[in-house]
C-alpha cells in the first residue's frame, strides 16, 4: 500500500488514488533491448516493479550441447556482444583449465590487451546509453566515435568488428600486425584521453546530470552481496572485489593499475567507477602494447578437442561483473553441460529492490547504471 | 466594419499562416542541421542541397501516412487536441509586431494577450495526451499540465517588471523603450528567468517532460500519426517561435540594434539566433527530472522573479528613465 | 560554482558544432575494409576455372551453422561437383577459412550484397565442377602454405 | 582455507569430493539449506546455482566463494522422480532468479521460493528445455 511506502509522505495518506500498472517494454526506446518491466505506479512513483525477461532467449546453453567446443566460441561471442573478448577469454580459460592446455606468454598479453580494449568500448557504449536514457542524444554519438576507432583496430586485426571469434584454446588465432598496434598506441595515449575529458566536460560536471544521479538508489555492500551483484556495481558500494586481482589471470598481476572503487553506492558512484575504469583500461592496454614480448601466440591443440571427463567453473571479470563458465565434459567432442553465469542477469535481478519508491524518470537513471545486455541475460 | 480593413486583415491572417508554415519548414531543417553538427555529423544530406528539401519529404510522408485513431480513443478530443494546441499559438502571433506598428493587430494589451493565448496551450496538450487512451500519453499530459502552469507564474512576474519599466503593455512601445539600452542589460536576472521559463513553456529540452522519448515513448503524442502528428509538431515549432519572439521583443530590443538603424531584419536575425540557442541547449543537456523541474519553478524561479520585480520597482522609481 | 558544468557543456558542444564532422558519406564514398575483414566467402581458383578445393569436407563439417554444402564427384572424391554457400545462415565466424587445409577458402571485402530475395543469398562457388564468378582468380594452383599444422581428427 | 570443508560436510551428513578441479561438498538434499545457512554465517557468499542432468538424477550445483580467490562447489543429487529441494532464497536473496531459471530449465522445485515461475521461457511452455530428454527439432525428426 502506498501509505506504507517510506518515500511517500504521511501527508499524502488521504490522497490515495488508484494505482496503474504500466508495461514498460519490451518495445520501449530505452529498455536496452527487449527488456520488459511491469511497474505499479501511483502517479509517477513506482510502488512495485517486476522484471520480465526471456524475450531474447535463444537457448545458447542447449545449442552448445550440440556443437563442438571450437564451434561454441561462435555462440560465446553472441552472449554479451558488447564485451566479446571477455566472454571468449572466460570460455577459453574454462576449457584450458579442463583440458590442461598451456597458453604462450605473448598470447596472454594479447588477450589482456583485447579484454581491456573491449572494456573501454563496452563502457563507452554504456556511457552513451546512459546519456540517451537521461534524455540527451549527444553523449551516445560522441561515445561512438572512439568506440568506432577501437573497432577499426579490431576489424583490421581479427577480421570482425563485433563477433571476432579470435581467441583459441591455447592462444589466439593469429598474431597482430605491429603497425596496427603502433597506430592504436598513439590513439589510446592521446585521442582517447581527450575524448574522455570531453565526456567529463559534457556530462560528468553537468549540474542537471548530478541532480539526477546523486543519492539515487543507494546500495550497501551487504545488499550487493545478498543480491549477487558484481562488477562495477559492487565496487561502487565500497567493495574491493575484482577478480582480476583476486584470482589473477592473464598478465594483470604484472601490470601497473588499480581497481576503481567508490564508497557512496549510489547511481553517481556507479557512473564514476565506470568512467575511471575506462581510463585504467586504456592505461593497461597501453602497457600491454609497450611491454608485450615476442613469441608464439598459439599452442598446438587438436582441431576437435576432447577434454577429459570432469567439470570446471571459471570466474572471470567481465565488463559487467563476474562471468562464470560452468562446463561439464563427458569426454566427447561436445560439452555435456554448458552453463553461463551471466553478470548482467544477477545485476538486473536487483532492479526491483533498487527502483521501488523511485519516479519513472529515476527508473531510467537506475536502469542505465546497471548496464545490462539482454543477449547475455536471456542467453 | 469597413470591408477593406476586413479584407486586409483576412489577407494578413492568411499570409501569417503561410509564414508560419514556412517557419516550421525552415526550423525543421535548421534544427536537424544544427543538432547534427553538434553531434559531429552533417545532418540530412541526400535531399537537395545539404538536405534542404528534407522537411518537404517529411511533410509528404506525413500527408500520405494512414491517419490512425486508436480504437478506444475519444475521437472528438483526439481531433480537437492538436487544434487547441496550435490555434492559440497562431493567435498570439497576430499581435507580435515585426516592425514599428507592423502587426496584424497592434493592440494596447498585446503583452497580456500573448500570455493569455499561451495559457490555453496546456489545455491542448492535456487533451492530446488524455484522448489517446494510452498510459504513456496520460502521464505526459499530467506532466505537461503541471509544468506549463507552474512555469507561467515566474514568466508573468518577470513580464510585469518589463511592464513597470516600459509603462505600457503595447509591444511596440516596449520595443521602442529599448532604442538605446536593451532590457537585457537593465534586467539581466529577468532575462535569465524569462529565458528558462520560455524554454520550459515550449516543452523544449532540457524541459521536454511531456514527450520525454526515453521515458514515455513519445509522451503526449504517442498515439498520433500522419498529419495530426504534423499538427502537434507545428504547434511545438510555433510555440517556439512565439516564445523566442517574446524574448526578442521584451529583452533584446526587437528591431533595434545599436548603433544601426532599426529594421525588421535585425528582429528576424535575433529571432533565429534565439531559436538556435534553444536548439544548442537541446544538443547539450540531459533532461531534468520531473520533480526537480517543478521544484525549480516553485522554490527558486518564483522567489527570484519576485525579487527581480521588487528590484525593478525600486530602480524604476529611483532613477528616471530606467 | 553552480552553473559551471552547464557552461562547460555548452562550450564542448559549441566547439564541436563549428568543428569537422566525422561521417563516412556512405553511398557516395565507400569504405575500404581491411584485408582481414570477413564478409563474403569466396574460393581461390585458377584462370582456367579450376577451384583449389579438393572436397575434403573439413569446412562443411566444421561449420557451426550448416552454411556450406559440398557435393563430391562420385568417381573422384577429391573433386567437388558443387560447392554452395548459404550466406543467409552464415555468421561470418571464419572457422571454415581457418580450417581449410589447402587454403582454398578466402573472404572477400565486398559487403554490398543486399537483396530482396532470400533465395539469392545462396550462391555457388563451384557449379558443375568449375569455379563460378564468385571465386577469386589466382595464378598459383599450389597452396601458399603446407596443410594446416594442427592435425587432429575430424568430426563424425 | 577459511572454511574447514571436512567439518562442514560432516556436520551436514555429506562428504567432500576433491577429485575435481575445485573441492566440492556433496550433501543429501535434506541438509541442503542448513549447509548453505552454515556457510553463509561463516561469511561465504554465492556465485552461481545451476543443475546438471545426469539421466537418472539431476544434480543441483551451487558455486560459492569462501574468500575472494577461493571457490567451493556445493552439490546435491535429486532422483528424477522427485525433483524437490529446499530453496536457498532465505539464505541468499539473490538466489531468486537463479532458482527460477533452474526450475524453468530443469523442472526442479525449490521449496520455500516465494515466486517459482518460469523466467526465460514463456508461461505456457511445456517441458524443461535443458533436460537431456528434451529433444531439438532436428533430433526429433531423426528419431
Amino acid at each position: 500500500m502506498i501509505e506504507d511506502h517510506p518515500r511517500v509522505g504521511r501527508l499524502q495518506k488521504d490522497a490515495v488514488t488508484e494505482s496503474i500498472v504500466l508495461n514498460m517494454g519490451p518495445q520501449h526506446p530505452s529498455m536496452h533491448g527487449v527488456f520488459h518491466m511491469q511497474l505499479e505506479l501511483s502517479g509517477e512513483t513506482i510502488l512495485a516493479a517486476r522484471p520480465v525477461i526471456g524475450y531474447l532467449h535463444r537457448g545458447i546453453e542447449k545449442l552448445a550441447e550440440h556443437r563442438t567446443y571450437a564451434q561454441c566460441m561462435v555462440l560465446v561471442d553472441r552472449l554479451d556482444y558488447i564485451s566479446q573478448y571477455c566472454n571468449e577469454w572466460a570460455y577459453c580459460r574454462a576449457i584450458e583449465r579442463l583440458a590442461r592446455i598451456e597458453v604462450p606468454e605473448r598470447a596472454e598479453w594479447l588477450r589482456t590487451m583485447y579484454a581491456e580494449l573491449v572494456r573501454v568500448t563496452s563502457h563507452l557504449m554504456w556511457f552513451g546509453s546512459v546519456g540517451l536514457d537521461l534524455g540527451g542524444w549527444t553523449p551516445v554519438i560522441y561515445a561512438f566515435i572512439p568506440r568506432e576507432r577501437i573497432f577499426d583496430f579490431f576489424e583490421a586485426t581479427t577480421g570482425s568488428r563485433l563477433m571476432p571469434n579470435y581467441l583459441r584454446f591455447g592462444g589466439v588465432k593469429e598474431d597482430v600486425d605491429p603497425a596496427e598496434m603502433e597506430a592504436l598506441h598513439a590513439y589510446l595515449a592521446k585521442d582517447l584521453i581527450d575524448a574522455l575529458d570531453e565526456f567529463d566536460g559534457l556530462v560528468t560536471g553537468n549540474e542537471i546530470f548530478l541532480s539526477r544521479q546523486r543519492g539515487l538508489a543507494p546500495m550497501t555492500v551487504d545488499q550487493a552481496h545478498a543480491w549477487g551483484v558484481t562488477g562495477p556495481m559492487l565496487r561502487a558500494c565500497g567493495s574491493t572485489r575484482d577478480l582480476r586481482i583476486d584470482t589473477p589471470y592473464g598478465v594483470y598481476d604484472r601490470l601497473d593499475w588499480e581497481s576503481c572503487t567508490d564508497t557512496r553506492g549510489d547511481a553517481l558512484a556507479r557512473y564514476s567507477v565506470r568512467m575511471r575504469e575506462m581510463r585504467e583500461s586504456a592505461k593497461m592496454a597501453l602497457q600491454c602494447i609497450e611491454r608485450m614480448p615476442a613469441g608464439e601466440v598459439r599452442t598446438k591443440v587438436a582441431r576437435v578437442l576432447r577434454p577429459p571427463e570432469g567439470e570446471v567453473y571459471v570466474r572471470h571479470e567481465s565488463t559487467r561483473g563476474e562471468l562464470g563458465f560452468h562446463i561439464v565434459s563427458d569426454g566427447s567432442p561436445k560439452p555435456y553441460r554448458f552453463r553461463v553465469r551471466s553478470p548482467a542477469f544477477m545485476n538486473v535481478s536487483s532492479l526491483p529492490h533498487l527502483c521501488a519508491g523511485a519516479k519513472i524518470s529515476e527508473f531510467f537513471a537506475i536502469f542505465g547504471g546497471i548496464d545490462n545486455v539482454m543477449a547475455e541475460i536471456d542467453r | 466594419m469597413n470591408a477593406r480593413i476586413f479584407l486586409t486583415q483576412l489577407l494578413g491572417a492568411l499570409g501569417l499562416i503561410v509564414i508560419l508554415g514556412f517557419n516550421v519548414i525552415i526550423m525543421d531543417w535548421w534544427e536537424r542541421k544544427l543538432v547534427g553538427h553538434i553531434h559531429r555529423r552533417p545532418g540530412p544530406m541526400h535531399t537537395g542541397w545539404h538536405g534542404i528539401l528534407q522537411p518537404f519529404a517529411d511533410m509528404l510522408k506525413m500527408l500520405s501516412k494512414e491517419d490512425i485513431v486508436p480504437d478506444r480513443a475519444d475521437r472528438l478530443f483526439f481531433w480537437l487536441g492538436p487544434a487547441v494546441a496550435v490555434v492559440p499559438a497562431f493567435m498570439a502571433l497576430a499581435v507580435l509586431p515585426l516592425a514599428p506598428g507592423f502587426a496584424l493587430a497592434d493592440i494596447g494589451n498585446g503583452l497580456f494577450f500573448v500570455f493569455a493565448m499561451q495559457t490555453i496551450m496546456p489545455f491542448g496538450y492535456t487533451l492530446i495526451g488524455w484522448s489517446g487512451h494510452n498510459k504513456w500519453s496520460l502521464v505526459g499530459a499530467l506532466r505537461s499540465a503541471a509544468q506549463l502552469i507552474s512555469y507561467e507564474i515566474p514568466m508573468l512576474i518577470v513580464a510585469l517588471g518589463i511592464l513597470l519599466a516600459a509603462g505600457s503593455a503595447r509591444l511596440t512601445d516596449i520595443v521602442n523603450a529599448q532604442s538605446t539600452v536593451w532590457y537585457a542589460v537593465k534586467q539581466p536576472i529577468g532575462l535569465l528567468i524569462f529565458f528558462i521559463t520560455a524554454v520550459a513553456e515550449m516543452n523544449r529540452s532540457p524541459f521536454d517532460m511531456p514527450e520525454a522519448e526515453s521515458e514515455l515513448v513519445a509522451g503526449i503524442h504517442t498515439e498520433y500519426a500522419g498529419m495530426k502528428f504534423g499538427l502537434v509538431m507545428m504547434a511545438e515549432y510555433t510555440a517556439m517561435l512565439v516564445g523566442s519572439w517574446m524574448i526578442v521583443l521584451l529583452f533584446l530590443g526587437g528591431w533595434h540594434l545599436w548603433p544601426l538603424p532599426p529594421s525588421p531584419v535585425w528582429l528576424v536575425l535575433k529571432l533565429y539566433l534565439v531559436q538556435s540557442g534553444i536548439i544548442w541547449l537541446r544538443g547539450t543537456y540531459l533532461r531534468l527530472r520531473v520533480d526537480t523541474m517543478m521544484e525549480m519553478s516553485w522554490k527558486y524561479l518564483i522567489p527570484a522573479s519576485l525579487a527581480n520585480l521588487m528590484l525593478v520597482g525600486v530602480l524604476a522609481t529611483t532613477f528616471k528613465g530606467f | 560554482m553552480f552553473g559551471q558544468g552547464l557552461l562547460k557543456g555548452l562550450s564542448v558542444t559549441g566547439r564541436r558544432m563549428l568543428g569537422k564532422t566525422e561521417c563516412d558519406m556512405y553511398p557516395y564514398r565507400k569504405r575500404v575494409l581491411p584485408p582481414k575483414s570477413r564478409i563474403f566467402l569466396s574460393m581461390r581458383a585458377t584462370p582456367d576455372g579450376k577451384a583449389l578445393c579438393n572436397a575434403c569436407l573439413t569446412c562443411q563439417q566444421g561449420c557451426p551453422d550448416n552454411v556450406i554444402r559440398i557435393e563430391q564427384d562420385p568417381e573422384d572424391r577429391k573433386r567437388a561437383v558443387s560447392f554452395r554457400v548459404n550466406s543467409g545462415r552464415c555468421t561470418f565466424c571464419g572457422i571454415c577459412e581457418e580450417n581449410c587445409p589447402r587454403h582454398a577458402l578466402t573472404f572477400t571485402q565486398d559487403f554490398e550484397r543486399a537483396t530482396f530475395d532470400k533465395g539469392t543469398l545462396t550462391y555457388a562457388l563451384i557449379a558443375d565442377g568449375t569455379a563460378t564468378g564468385a571465386c577469386v582468380i589466382v595464378e598459383r594452383t599450389e597452396p601458399e602454405h603446407p596443410a594446416s599444422a594442427e592435425g587432429g581428427e575430424d568430426v563424425g | 582455507m577459511t572454511v574447514d570443508l571436512e567439518a562442514v560436510a560432516a556436520a551436514h551428513s555429506g562428504r567432500v569430493d576433491r577429485e575435481g578441479l575445485d573441492p566440492a561438498i556433496v550433501v543429501p538434499r535434506e541438509t541442503w539449506r542448513q549447509l548453505a545457512q552454515a556457510l553463509s554465517e561463516a561469511g561465504v557468499w554465492f556465485s552461481d546455482l545451476t543443475c546438471v542432468d545426469r539421466g537418472e538424477t539431476v544434480e543441483v550445483v551451487a558455486q560459492v566463494c569462501a574468500s575472494a580467490s577461493e571457490q567451493i562447489t556445493l552439490k546435491t543429487v535429486l532422483p528424477n522422480r522427485d525433483l524437490t529441494v529446499d530453496s536457498l532464497w532465505p539464505v541468499w536473496p539473490g538466489m531468486d532468479w537463479l532458482e527460477r531459471e533452474a526450475y524453468d530449465m530443469f523442472g526442479v522445485s525449490f521449496v520455500g521460493h516465494p515466486d517459482l515461475t518460469r523466467i526465460l521461457m514463456f508461461d505456457g511452455f511445456e517441458g524443461y528445455p535443458l533436460r537431456k530428454s528434451f529433444l531439438l527439432e532436428t533430433e526429433e525428426k531423426a528419431s
